[in-house]
């Protein structure tokens, strides 16, 4: 708790809701000696839009565009965790060309996410120019997406039982075209950004999160494996094609700013990897399941669903009634619980770790808010 | 003319076309400074930046100015009125004054003073006091962050700017600066001195709070540290005055390093400011490249490592000209 | 001491390489867009605001105003309404008003339409001055559509036009309801509500 | 194995059930029942078996009653325990933010949108919607967004 005090030698800032690096609208009000901080309290909610209550009124598949606008940066993984609830619920099957398509176009959408993240975290740190090259690069992938689906961000792609629309030898060639070219920029990267200087002390020992620590709030993600915990839900709990492909999970070992990020970087090389496999074994069929009624109206239950994002675990709760609207839907969000902890690492820490920190989980703030 | 040589003396003529010609060079430096810095950014992160106004955008800052002087002045309820008033003033006429001694060429130089160095760099330290005045007066925790930051960096950055300069100054024996040019008639003192150079620049770099020394202004942390609370005219003096600053840390180093308005074929003015803008392009190279240090990581660094390696240069130096 | 200086060197030297790849990318082609001098093309799924198709054959819309699009819709924006004209197989529509400032553009109405009627625009320019630009009606679109396409107008009907089917219809009802007295009503407006 | 471990653990608390789930159709690998007064110790007892808490929500099964659901999953071994407990409207649940920090929030979320109160919770606030708002609006008698739509002004 914060109480300001005249004739303390503390005072408190305000950082946010509008700061150019807090990523959004959240708040944090820092309890401050000198540049020091000794105490933080983030006040969230700014963008909060209701989802869980929009979904008690609508029904199953008027929900579908809001999971795309809870965490706008990895829309698609909360498609498909939302739509695995359902599937699951109704015990529907889906066709293995669409589970294939669904994995491709997933982790673009994570490489998105990195990016985006990547420049932005930079950004944060005083570089500029690093921003506009993942921009760049992600301005591919988001032409390959929006070849596919339509639109740039907000995706609201996948249905109950598949995936609407087929991927065309067009979208595999630019795929692979890209991830060519992605990978042709990681020496860039390194040379302008991780070999630095300035950045390997900026971000060394700052903002270190334990696996105790990790383990009481509930940390999952990149920022947990940069803890080095190898929890991925993509492997501890397989989802859709994920088993069929080789892939590894990188892991830190310190748990500081440095090994998150590195933890991220890698991690695109890996969703490289799943792409190109995922390219190479598309096997034919369908994209659709068969039997998938008109009318969702899931029988009594309740399911708990988990999707790996770009932040971390994403989980479902659904309550069915055996209504065609949800009884109750739960969005377990990972920047929420990663939030909750960072407030803890502020503590002793410079006004410029807190940019530092925030920007190192990756968090969004309309997925927090929801 | 005549009529003004006689009652000013040819002495005071040259002053008052000095002064006139250093307000039209600030403010005509100043508004390409900002075009070319933005020009540079934009084709290092891949766009062509301003395109708009005029050939490439060169209007652009033209029209930003003039909207600048069009906007309002907004004064906060709650700043320190006088300081408040006084500090983007007390930031721009420092910079107009450090021109004086500046030897554009042999001749172009309005008064050529024995102390020449000690002005400039007398007259630069200032601008720490009215960017203390800025963020104190403001009544913005974010400013006074600033106007704290800066006054540490500023301290920790004299030190191995004077001590580099020092050590080009022994090799001269003089303060004045055309004795310096001069001295570097056969050879450019960067061959002899190319630590020092170095030194020389990563404190300048420091000195005028340019990435990734911008601490006091830095945006993601302190939204716009000192000029968080100013608009319209006195914000455009802050900005005008950095960019002078810069200016006149490259037209010191061209000076000092750079062997000044010598050069082929060319007129030495031209030659001068070919080097002048060169180094401003260095310096804008490190902007849109590295990321910024923290803030005790700076302070550390300076006294660390720039205050022990300039040091050590100085030395070197005095033991060179011992010897030989 | 050798690694203080050692640490030094390779700090510059990490420096130096990330200038060098900035200055690399300097002399690399711009890869930007001026947008109004130059405009992309959208590709071809992209998702504007949902219009409705020209059909090829009969050179005007399907829509049989079957509310379909209007009761999946998530933000509940459409409206639509239409009629059985008198001597046609199905109903048509008579209004088809998409209030698109409430739209995510998820193209669940494209998607559930039983007559393949509704396919989304190219358009991207969607900003206006007023709500109230937002507000597509899509038979006049359609008709400007077919204007510049220089087919056959389809006219709006008329409020009177409308009455008239409104009340042959009712009379067709009444005489079918009193040929099949005991018949139930077929379809119990499925729910879907909001 | 985790699935056996974690009913041994449990077994001291005299939990009303304690059960394998059925994972394909629900992703719980464990089901359990308490009651809210023993969820600080199942929390205490799913934290030494290296459990970190997923979510932390309620659900307003009935007028006169909430149920708290809790999932904890495990980072090295896939093991998903939810725990349900019904609270009845008004009585308090004792908070679990003791053991695991991280409930902190999901507890000032369910008070903020349920209006459950956690005893002995450090800073029970409102988090997501502002401090003065009056409304717990994921209680089933809240109205529904089509009806506030319709009496909201135009």
């Amino acid at each position: 708790m914060i109480t300001s005090g005249i004739e303390e030698k503390t005072f408190v800032l305000n950082l946010g809701p509008q700061h150019p690096s807090t990523h959004g609208v959240l708040r944090v009000l820092l309890e401050m000696d000198g540049e020091y901080i000794t105490a933080a309290e983030p006040v969230i909610g700014y963008g909060h839009r209701a989802h869980e209550h929009m979904a008690e009124n609508r029904n199953y598949q008027q929900f579908l565009p809001n999971m795309g606008r809870v965490d706008y940066l990895h829309a698609l993984a909360f498609n498909q965790g939302y739509c695995m609830a359902v599937e699951k619920l109704l015990g529907l099957e889906v066709p293995e060309r669409a589970e294939y398509i669904r994995v491709i176009t997933n982790e673009l959408n994570r490489l998105t996410s990195h990016l985006l993240w990547f420049g932005a975290y930079l950004m944060d740190l005083g570089a500029f120019t690093p921003f506009l090259y993942c921009f760049d690069d992600r301005e591919h992938i988001l032409d390959l997406l929006d070849s596919l689906t339509g639109s740039r961000l907000t995706y609201c792609f996948y249905r109950f039982g598949g995936v609407p629309k087929d991927i065309d030898d067009d979208f595999i060639s630019g795929t692979r075209a890209f991830i060519h070219r992605l990978r042709s920029r990681w020496a860039d990267y390194d040379n302008l950004v991780t070999k630095n200087v300035i950045f390997i002390h900026r971000t060394k020992g700052v903002g270190l999160f334990t696996k105790e620590q990790c383990q009481l709030y509930g940390i999952t993600g990149p920022s947990l494996r940069g803890s080095g915990i190898p929890y991925d839900i993509r492997k501890s709990e397989p989802y859709s094609a994920y088993p069929q492909f080789h892939f590894e999970i990188p892991i830190g070992e310190n748990g500081d700013i440095y090994d998150r990020y590195i933890v991220r970087l890698r991690e695109m090389e890996q969703s490289c990897r799943i792409i190109e496999q995922a390219l190479n074994k598309l096997p034919k069929g369908p994209i659709m399941a068969e039997k998938v009624p008109k009318r969702i109206k899931p029988p009594e239950g309740e399911v708990y669903t988990a999707v790996e994002t770009a932040r971390g675990e994403f989980g479902i709760y659904i309550v069915s009634q055996g209504d065609v609207k949800p009884y109750r839907i739960k969005l377990r969000v990972p920047s929420f619980a990663n939030l909750s902890l960072m407030v803890e690492s502020f503590k002793d820490n410079l006004v410029a770790d807190v940019v530092a920190i925030l920007g190192s989980i990756d968090v969004v703030i309309p997925e927090i808010d929801r | 003319m005549d009529v003004l040589t006689h009652s000013l003396g040819s002495e005071g003529v040259r002053m008052i076309v000095g002064l006139i010609g250093v307000i039209a060079l600030v403010s005509v430096n100043a508004l390409f400074l900002i075009w070319m810095e933005r020009k540079v950014a934009a084709h290092m992160q891949l766009r062509p930046g301003p395109m708009e106004v005029g050939p490439h955008g060169a209007i652009q800052t033209v029209c930003d100015a003039v909207k600048l002087m069009g906007k309002e002045l907004i004064t906060p309820e709650e700043v320190d009125k006088p300081i408040y008033y006084l500090a983007p003033i007390v930031v721009f006429l420092p910079v107009l004054l450090t021109f004086l001694v500046i030897p554009f060429s042999q001749t172009m130089v309005i008064k050529d003073l024995n102390v020449g160095i000690i002005l400039i760099l007398a007259f630069s330290s200032l601008s720490v006091l009215a960017i203390l005045m800025a963020g104190w007066s403001s009544k913005n925790k974010y400013s006074v962050f600033g106007a704290i930051r800066s006054v540490a960096q500023n301290i920790a950055y004299e030190i191995p700017l004077l001590i580099t300069v020092m050590s080009v100054i022994l090799m001269v024996g003089s303060f004045k600066l055309t004795d310096i040019v001069v001295a570097q008639s056969r050879y450019w003192f960067i061959l002899v001195q190319p630590l020092a150079f170095i030194l020389y620049i990563i404190c300048a770099t420091a000195e005028t709070n340019r990435t990734p020394f911008d601490l006091p202004e830095a945006e993601s942390e302190l939204v716009a540290g000192f000029h968080t609370e100013y608009s319209g005219m006195r914000f455009a003096l802050f900005f005008l005055a950095e960019y002078t600053n810069m200016f006149i840390v490259s037209a010191v180093a061209t000076v000092l390093f750079l062997g000044g308005w010598h050069g082929p074929i060319l007129p030495g003015a031209i030659w001068f400011l070919l080097k002048v803008y060169a180094l401003i392009f260095l310096i804008m190279w490190f902007r849109w490249t590295f990321p910024r240090v923290r803030f005790d990581q700076l302070v550390t660094f300076a006294w660390k490592i720039l205050i022990p390696l300039s040091f050590v240069n100085l030395l070197l130096t005095a033991l060179a000209l011992k010897i030989f | 001491m050798i690694n203080y200086f050692k640490e030094i060197l390779v700090g510059f030297w990490s420096l130096l390489a990330g200038m060098a790849v900035t200055i690399r990318y300097f002399t690399k082609p711009i890869v930007t867009v001026q947008y109004p001098r130059e405009k992309i093309k959208m590709s071809p799924a992209y998702r504007g605001y949902p219009r409705l198709i020209i059909d090829p054959e009969t050179q005007t819309h399907r829509c049989i105003a079957c509310e379909m699009c209007a009761r999946i819709c998530p933000s509940q924006l459409i409206t639509v309404e239409g009629i059985k004209f008198p001597g046609e197989k199905q109903k048509r529509a008579t209004k088809y008003v998409h209030e698109h400032y409430y739209c995510s553009l998820c193209g669940l109405c494209t998607e559930v339409c039983p007559t393949s009627a509704l396919e989304y625009s190219d358009e991207y320019r969607l900003a206006g001055y007023h709500r109230e630009d937002a507000v597509l009606d899509h038979l006049v679109i359609l008709q400007l559509r077919q204007t510049a396409a220089g087919l056959p107008v389809t006219a709006i009907p008329s409020a009177e036009e409308i009455a008239a089917a409104a009340a042959a219809e009712a009379a067709a009802k009444e005489a079918k309801a009193k040929a099949a007295a005991a018949a139930k009503k077929p379809q119990a407006g499925e729910e879907v509500k909001e | 194995m985790l699935s056996e471990s974690i009913p041994q653990a449990l077994s001291p608390l005299n939990l009303e059930k304690v059960a394998p789930g059925d994972y394909a159709k629900t992703g719980y690998h464990l089901e359990v029942t308490a009651t809210p007064e023993q969820m600080p110790a199942v929390a205490q007892a799913l934290l030494k078996e290296g459990c970190f808490l997923e979510s932390l929500t309620a659900v307003h099964t009935s007028r006169e009653a909430f149920t708290l659901v809790y999932h904890f999953a495990n980072f090295y071994e896939l093991c998903r325990t939810a725990v349900h407990a019904v609270l009845p409207d008004g009585a308090e649940a004792p908070t679990i933010s003791h053991v695991f920090p991280g409930a902190d929030w999901y507890e000032r979320e369910v008070y903020d949108l349920y209006g459950i109160k956690f005893a002995g919770h450090p800073n029970l606030k409102r988090l997501l919607l502002p401090e003065d708002a009056d409304i717990h609006p994921l209680r089933k008698e809240f109205p529904a967004e089509a009806e506030a739509k319709a009496e909201a002004p135009k």
